[in-house]
C-alpha cells in the first residue's frame, strides 16, 4: 500500500534549510530564506533519491515537483540578473550565452584576485596602530558660536520626497503557481497520440506551448523512453530531436 | 631611540590611560628596572618645552599628553562643528529625525528599509541630534538640536521647507509619519530582490 | 622643533582621524604652503624605523600611527588582536566595493555568483564600507569609507592597484572559452542521454 506522498512533503536537507518543500517554498516566498542560497540541484537530487526510494513514478506529483522547481528556476536566474539585461539575456543565441557566461567568469576571476591583494595589503598594514582616545575634554566642546550655515534645508526636504516614494512594482505572478494547469499524464497521452504516425519531433510536440509545458513535455517523453515505447536522436547540439515508436517487442513486454 | 624607548612610546601613544610600570613591564616582555630606567631616557626625548607632545607621571603611571603652549591650535581644530557633506544615509536619517521629532531608532530603520546605527551616531557624535526620552517600548529617541538649527540656518523647527513640494506620491493619504513608513515597508520589500541593480 | 612642529604635532596626536592640510592650516591660523613644509620638517622627526611613532599620509590626511615593529607589545598591552583578517567572501566582496563603487548588493551578487549579504553587513559593521545612495529601483548602493583607506594604508581609492592586470592572457581567454564550449556541448549532449530520469 503506497503512502499517500505530495511533492510539497519531500524532506530537504540543504545546507540552508532543513524540512518539507513547501515550507521552503513559503520562506522563499516570504523572503525568510534567501533563494540564491539555495542550491536548487541538491532539491532535484533530494527527489531523485526519493523517487529511487519509491521504485515507481507518480505522475501527478511528478507534475507538481516539476512545475514548482520550473518556477524556482526561474525566479532564480531572473534573480542572478539585473533586471535591464534579463530580457535580452534570456534571447541570447548560444554562442552568445557563451560569451556572456565567459564575461562573467573573467569579471569574478579579477575581483577574486583583487581580494587576494587586498588581504594582502591588510595583513602588511596590520602593524600600524592608530590612537583611539578622546581628546581631552576641557579642549573638546564644539561651540554654538563657531557654527556657521553650511548645509542646505533644501537636502532635507529632498531626502525625505525619496523617503516618500514608492518602488515601481515587481512582477512576482509567475511564483503563484500552485496548482498547475499541466501534467505529465496529459503530455503523455499526447506524445502517445502523435507516437501513432510513427514519428514526430519535439518541436511538432510543443508547438506553441509555454515553458512548464515544454518541460512537462520532456519529462513526459524520458518516460516513454524509460518505458521502452520511443527512442529519439538529436543530430547536434540545439538541433531538431526526433522521436520514433519503438518496435513491437517492447510493447508486447509491456502487454506481458 | 632604542627598541625599549620605541615600544614605550607606542604603548603610551595607543593607550587612554595612565600605564603603570608593572604593566609596561609586561608588555614590553622585560623586567621593571628596565622599564624604569628606559621612561628615564624617553623623558629626556619628550622634555617639556622642546615639543608638541610631552611625557608626563601622574597618579597611576605615565601618559603623553600635549604641551599647553599647542593649546589655542587645538582648541580650533576640536571645536569646531565638523561639517564634512551628509552621506545620502546621514541626509535621510537626519531628515526622517528633523521631520518626525521625536523619533526612534527602530522606526528610523522601518522608514529607511534598513538598519540605520552608524548615521544616527554619526550625527548624534557631531552633535545634529540629541537624545530625548524613551518610547513607550523603551526606545530612545532623539530630537535634532540647537546646532542643527545653526548649521541649516534655520530660526526654528518651523522653517524646515515643506515636505510637500518633493513629494512624489501626493495621492497617498495619511500623515507623514505613515506615509514614510507605508513608503519604507513597500521599499524593504523590493530592495532586497536582487533584481534591482 | 619649531613652534610650527610642535603645534602640528599636538594636532595629530590629539585627532583619532587623519587631518587635512587645510583643516592643520585653519588650526595653526598658517598658511598652507607653511603647514606643508612643516609637515615635511615632522616627517624627518618621524623617519620609519627610528621611533616608536610614525607619520602616516593616508585617507587624504595626515595621522601618527605606531611602528609595526611595536605590535606584538601593543597587542600584551592591549589585550586587542589587530585588525581582524577578512574571510575570502568579505574580501571579494570588498574588492567589488572598492574597484566597481557605488556598487549595490544584487550586483555584488551577480559577479560573485552567490548572494553576499552577510559579508555586505559584517563589512558595513566594521566601517570598511558605507551607504551612497540608492539606485533607480531603490538598491542600497555602498561605497568604501576613509577607515577602509586607513586600514589598508592608502591615501586615495586611485592607489588601489590597477586591476586589468589580473586579467588573463588572450590566450587564456580563448583556452577557458573553448572549455566553455565543450562543457556546453558535453550538457547538451546529455539531455539526449535518457538516464536523466
Amino acid at each position: 500500500m503506497p503512502e499517500l506522498f505530495r511533492a510539497a512533503e519531500l524532506e530537504l536537507d540543504l545546507d540552508v534549510f532543513a524540512g518539507p518543500f513547501d515550507l521552503l517554498l513559503t520562506l522563499i516566498l516570504r523572503e525568510e530564506v534567501d533563494l540564491l542560497e539555495v542550491d536548487l540541484a541538491d532539491v532535484v537530487l533530494a527527489y531523485l533519491d526519493h523517487l529511487e526510494g519509491r521504485g515507481e513514478l507518480d505522475l501527478e506529483v511528478a507534475t507538481e515537483f516539476l512545475v514548482l522547481i520550473a518556477a524556482l528556476l526561474e525566479l532564480k536566474s531572473r534573480l542572478m540578473l539585473p533586471r535591464d539585461e534579463d530580457d535580452e539575456w534570456l534571447d541570447l543565441e548560444p554562442g552568445e550565452a557563451a560569451e556572456e557566461l565567459l564575461r562573467r567568469m573573467l569579471d569574478a576571476r579579477r575581483y577574486r584576485r583583487a581580494a587576494t591583494e587586498l588581504e594582502e595589503r591588510l595583513a602588511a598594514e596590520s602593524g600600524f596602530r592608530y590612537r583611539s582616545a578622546p581628546p581631552p575634554p576641557h579642549l573638546k566642546r564644539a561651540s554654538l558660536e563657531l557654527a556657521e550655515a553650511v548645509y542646505e534645508p533644501a537636502r532635507l526636504g529632498a531626502a525625505l520626497g525619496d523617503l516618500l516614494a514608492h518602488p515601481p512594482p515587481i512582477d512576482v505572478d509567475h511564483m503563484h503557481v500552485v496548482h498547475p494547469r499541466v501534467s505529465v499524464a496529459a503530455r503523455l497521452s499526447h506524445l502517445r497520440k502523435l507516437l501513432r504516425r510513427g514519428v514526430f519531433t519535439f518541436d511538432e510536440a510543443v508547438r506553441d506551448a509555454d515553458r512548464v509545458t515544454i518541460a512537462t513535455t520532456l519529462f513526459a517523453l524520458l518516460e516513454l523512453h524509460k518505458q521502452g515505447e520511443a527512442v529519439w536522436e538529436q543530430p547536434e547540439p540545439f538541433g531538431e530531436i526526433t522521436v520514433r515508436a519503438r518496435g513491437g517487442a517492447a510493447a508486447q513486454e509491456r502487454a506481458a | 631611540m632604542r627598541d625599549l624607548e620605541r615600544t614605550l612610546e607606542a604603548l603610551l601613544f595607543l593607550s587612554n590611560d595612565p600605564v603603570t610600570v608593572p604593566e609596561l613591564a609586561e608588555a614590553a616582555a622585560r623586567g621593571e628596572g628596565e622599564i624604569v630606567e628606559g621612561l628615564a631616557r624617553l623623558r629626556e626625548e619628550y622634555a617639556e618645552g622642546f615639543r608638541g607632545i610631552v611625557l608626563r607621571e601622574v597618579a597611576g603611571g605615565f601618559t603623553l599628553a600635549t604641551d599647553p603652549s599647542t593649546e589655542p591650535a587645538a582648541r580650533r581644530l576640536l571645536a569646531k562643528p565638523r561639517t564634512p557633506p551628509l552621506t545620502p544615509a546621514q541626509a535621510e536619517t537626519l531628515a526622517i529625525v528633523a521631520y518626525l521629532q521625536p523619533v526612534s531608532r527602530p522606526e528610523i530603520a522601518r522608514i529607511r528599509g534598513v538598519a540605520s546605527d552608524s548615521a544616527t551616531s554619526t550625527l548624534h557624535d557631531r552633535g545634529l541630534i540629541e537624545e530625548h526620552g524613551r518610547s513607550q517600548f523603551g526606545a530612545i529617541l532623539y530630537r535634532t538640536t540647537d546646532l542643527f538649527l545653526r548649521l541649516f540656518g534655520l530660526n526654528t523647527l518651523a522653517d524646515l521647507p515643506d515636505a510637500t513640494q518633493w513629494d512624489p506620491t501626493p495621492e497617498e493619504e495619511g500623515e507623514l509619519r505613515d506615509r514614510l513608513v507605508r513608503a519604507g515597508e513597500a521599499r524593504a520589500g523590493q530592495a532586497e530582490q536582487p533584481a534591482a541593480t
